[in-house]
């Protein structure tokens, strides 16, 4: 949205630099969390129908890890993707 | 592990990873809760007790979310060491 | 995730541990409300599909009643279930 | 009621609590308007406006899901007191 | 939920309403960027299906225009109808 | 532009707009990323890899979903300016 808040932190002092990258790092970790929590989600919604018994069964087990693996790959190359448009609207300024 | 007192900087970080984690653990029980709740309960709503085959399914439905919550994150971890 | 991390706790003044308790007593607050919300987001959507009057028909009222209960008596049994398994997961160690 | 100002521990909890509630607000709003939306609102977009059906389901739909807010809420209070 | 505690507010001397309205500015902020990532996902949902060029066509781009149109209007009539029930309710009591 | 030191009102503003800016962007990432997901990829998870098909479809949908995201923001920025 407003990228020019970004040049006014250069003129800040290093603690409030630091204060910064603080809070950068705890809303990473949030967003990892919650990355986590997001694919189990859809892993299991999309591989886990039957509840005969209470322990994976060796289905349901390759379903998951290729869920899972696939949405890593994806998630890799939308951020890609994302990164290149990202830079573009920046230097269209 | 150590007798030292935490640093007011380590303090921090302490409570702000207590935060996020507790944040995940809320997180991940209601994704479990709604998820089970639509694998496994009638939306007809007939009676407003659960039956003994909703029963049986939450317990199995839970159980397994569990296993899928620690193969995911066996996953995840795995990036950083050798699989 | 990382278990280990509370037991430092332990080693905090009292002033830490009142403000670890005030933090968790937000999060419990916020997440009743939040259940709140998707708790009536969710009977809503399951019992009521017709706008031709602006009141609850006796037959709505009822199935948002017993969606609501069998919700609650749910979220008792998945809540007892996962203690036991973090139970497990923490005496595993 | 009284008029003694309050203490610094009150008053952070004033706040935060005040904070929930507006939370909690907001997000009555919005899930109650995307809710709404999907029951009421034609999604082919052949127009860019709402026409009287549309806008006739809307205000029903408003007093249904508050009248279902209030009723989830007596039942969410109802725990504490004898029913 | 709790309409009481907005009375007490009156009492706190004036440092504490300028961190209230703070709050609230913050929480407005954080609505409106939430209501424009929900709409932009909602839309295009509704209106981008083909995937065979990487350009919106002539067509998506007025169902996105009409869609974005319509849940705005929607989102303000809304707004009204929960202004009204909120003000019976507060002078119900 | 100017070289005078913000004041510490400023400050809080400026750290509390760069909070809710990135918080936006990390949602815009991850309801791109769920949203692409949806629309370009085989759930009957045969294999763990992308193929072309999806690859070129992730592609195109990132491209489009950001073109929707700059198409709504104008609609909403107009509000205030003469259209």
């Amino acid at each position: 949205m407003d990228k020019s808040m970004l040049g006014d932190l250069d003129n800040l002092p290093e603690e409030d630099k630091v204060r910064m990258s603080t809070m950068i790092d705890q809303l990473q970790i949030r967003d990892s969390l919650r990355m986590y929590n997001s694919l189990v989600e859809r892993c299991f919604n999309d591989c886990v129908d039957s509840f005969r018994r209470k322990t994976l069964d060796k289905q349901e087990e390759t379903c998951v890890r290729r869920c899972a693996e696939k949405f890593l790959k994806h998630s890799m190359r939308v951020g890609m993707r994302f990164a290149e448009l990202n830079q573009g609207a920046a230097t269209q300024d | 592990m150590a007798a030292k007192p935490p640093s007011t900087m380590e303090k921090e970080q302490i409570f702000g990873m207590a935060e996020k984690e507790m944040e995940y653990r809320v997180e991940l029980f209601n994704k479990l809760t709604h998820t089970c709740f639509n694998k496994c309960v009638e939306k007809r709503y007939k009676e407003s007790e659960l039956n003994m085959g909703e029963n049986s399914c939450i317990d199995r439905c839970v159980s397994k979310y569990w296993q899928v919550t620690n193969l995911v994150g066996q996953l995840l971890g795995s990036g950083q060491q050798p699989m």
